[in-house]
């Protein structure tokens, strides 16, 4: 196979898939290594970069992904057929905040940091697939565990949650990192 | 007890008695500054809850975090709760929890001390104010990450991703498709459409019996013929045809190999004649 | 603004839409003239097929839309991630086949052709979008009458629906869609 072709059988499967592609997927599916996917991925992204090019591929949650130049938003929030963006209410967001830094965590652990009760933004979380359970936390009631999803990452332009900004002595659990980096499909 | 007093008082008489006052904060929310007295200009619904109020009104009157005075901020914590009943009765619950904390720090701290307690326990004498220091800090924390996830949100939410495909891309079906080229099966049934409209009855003798063709037969026919020479075109195939049911029989036989992807079918140019091969793949022969 | 931002925005308009764009919206978000658009277009289009690139813009259902080359659909089916629809069913496929070419058409029209009642068809064919309530029938009970959708032109690969074939038999209609859709999957 020639090199155009690889490159356009690389842009295709990004293109393709709904979520971020990892490089491991691509080389196996093509059967090269995964410093050439970088290589060539680089490169396209570089062209992608230049001439203010409508699309770009991003790096985000541990893959690679199409998405608009951000810098076109303005057009296209005035398009009829456009995904609304809805901002996460306060409440959903520091919920998710403490979700992020401390988890897994229970409802219960939520609450005592935030002061209120969290179900709603528990239920707005999960419905917009930016948490999930992840088990259950052993002791009393066996309290449901959560924790954040792969698309929390593309949510917010993460690569994986080590790039979460250092907040004073709050430390990501480093033990779910792996596990969480998986994007769910 | 006095916890309970203070709830009911700020409840339901003060309310009450301020209608105005209440009147004024709730168009605060909308107008800002001029409406509302200006020690309640605030937001309501900006509060997240009654740690975020509390810290509020710590940055508002520029306490000293690690030293508040109690009495104050829960004077002021109990003027806001009064407010919000009427607005917000579902945050209620724990607004009210947190003033009853705050009763209780207060009552503690005006607790006399004898000297000797202070003398004996200075080591492990608690502030009461301690613990509620400590989530008022850990909860400054929850808002400093939510800022920093904001800021993310932000400038993420300027970047589309292409839509979850609901439906299977066409092109991207093309290569398994045994249609070649541009044709698309309707282009087909257009083809066979037009077929029969050109039709003119050879044999189609009112009363006359036709032999009975299934589409099996007409099916094994067409890959026969296909054993001998490398395509058919439609038009030829179509020709030899007796009768209109035939002709519908014969193209049912078509759509069935496509089906089963044993032949392919083809037009090199934009209403040219269709050719029909064999599929690549198939080996099997004749059954 | 300038020729490369102009054609970097269509890019990304063409690319974020969740449905075919057509030249007039293009043309009335960047208040230029429709023929400005499609010369852009034009030349989008003619760069995206040159070196064997992964994705294309193709024009569908009236619009323009992001594909992938269809040369690598081997590779793309190789992706686990690729979400696949599953097939429609021989019922909706029926009930599909009488909407598209009677349409606006009654549930009552359709089952007095089919013989059967066809709720399910109905539900399903609704959610995936091929077809959509279009107004009332005047008359007894006023039913609700439906219609064919843009997704359905685009699942089939039309550009309107003047390019479905008039079919005199209605029978050999009715077999024929059902064997199209078998194609498929």
């Amino acid at each position: 196979m020639g090199f155009n072709k690889v490159r356009g059988i690389i842009e295709a499967l990004v293109f393709a898939s709904s979520e971020p592609v990892r490089l491991r997927e691509i080389a196996e599916i093509l059967g090269i290594h995964e410093y050439t996917v970088r290589d060539l991925l680089d490169d396209l992204m570089s062209e992608y970069s230049q001439n203010q090019r409508g699309i770009q591929i991003t790096q985000v949650a541990g893959g690679y992904q199409f998405a608009t130049n951000p810098a076109y938003a303005d057009f296209i929030k005035k398009m009829k057929k456009t995904p609304r963006h809805t901002p996460l209410s306060q409440a959903a967001l520091e919920t998710l905040a403490i979700i992020a830094y401390k988890q897994p965590v229970t409802r219960a652990e939520i609450e005592a940091l935030r002061g209120v009760s969290v179900d709603s933004s528990l239920n707005t979380l999960l419905e917009r697939g930016l948490i999930e359970e992840k088990g259950r936390k052993d002791g009393p009631g066996r309290p449901i565990l959560y924790a954040t999803t792969g698309n929390f990452l593309k949510y917010f332009g993460l690569n994986d949650l080590s790039e979460l900004p250092a907040i004073e002595d709050w430390t990501v659990a480093g033990v779910a990192v792996e596990s969480i980096m998986n994007i769910d499909h | 007890m006095r916890a309970r007093r203070v709830e009911k008082v700020g409840f339901t008489v003060l309310l009450k008695k301020r209608p105005v006052f209440a009147r004024r904060i709730r168009e605060s929310r909308t107008n800002g500054e001029e409406a509302g007295q200006p020690e309640y200009k605030i937001k309501l619904d900006v509060f997240e809850g009654p740690l975020d109020l509390l810290l509020y009104l710590i940055e508002r009157a520029e306490i000293d975090i690690y030293d508040i005075p109690i009495a104050y901020i829960t004077d002021e914590y109990l003027a806001y709760l009064r407010t919000i009943e009427l607005l917000d009765l579902y945050y209620a619950g724990d607004f009210l929890v947190m003033a009853s904390t705050l009763m209780q720090i207060k009552a503690r701290m005006l607790l006399p001390r004898s000297p000797e307690t202070v003398a004996d326990e200075e080591e492990e004498e608690e502030d009461p104010r301690r613990e509620l220091v400590e989530r008022l800090l850990e909860y400054k924390k929850v808002k400093e990450a939510a800022a920093v996830l904001r800021t993310q949100e932000e400038e993420w939410s300027r970047l589309y991703y292409r839509s979850a495909g609901e439906f299977p891309d066409l092109e991207e079906e093309k290569p398994d498709d045994p249609l070649g080229g541009d044709l698309s099966l309707w282009d087909l049934i257009q083809a066979f459409r037009s077929l029969l409209e050109s039709f003119t009855p050879r044999l189609e003798v009112e009363g006359m019996p036709v032999a009975q063709e299934s589409v099996q037969d007409r099916m094994e026919e067409i890959l026969e013929r296909l054993s001998r020479k490398p395509q058919i075109y439609f038009s030829i195939l179509f020709s030899g045809l007796p009768t209109k049911k035939s002709m519908v029989t014969c193209f049912l036989a078509i759509l069935e190999l496509i089906r089963m992807q044993r032949i392919r079918v083809r037009q090199d140019r934009l209403f040219g004649d269709i050719e029909i091969t064999r599929a690549k793949e198939d080996d099997s022969g004749l059954q």
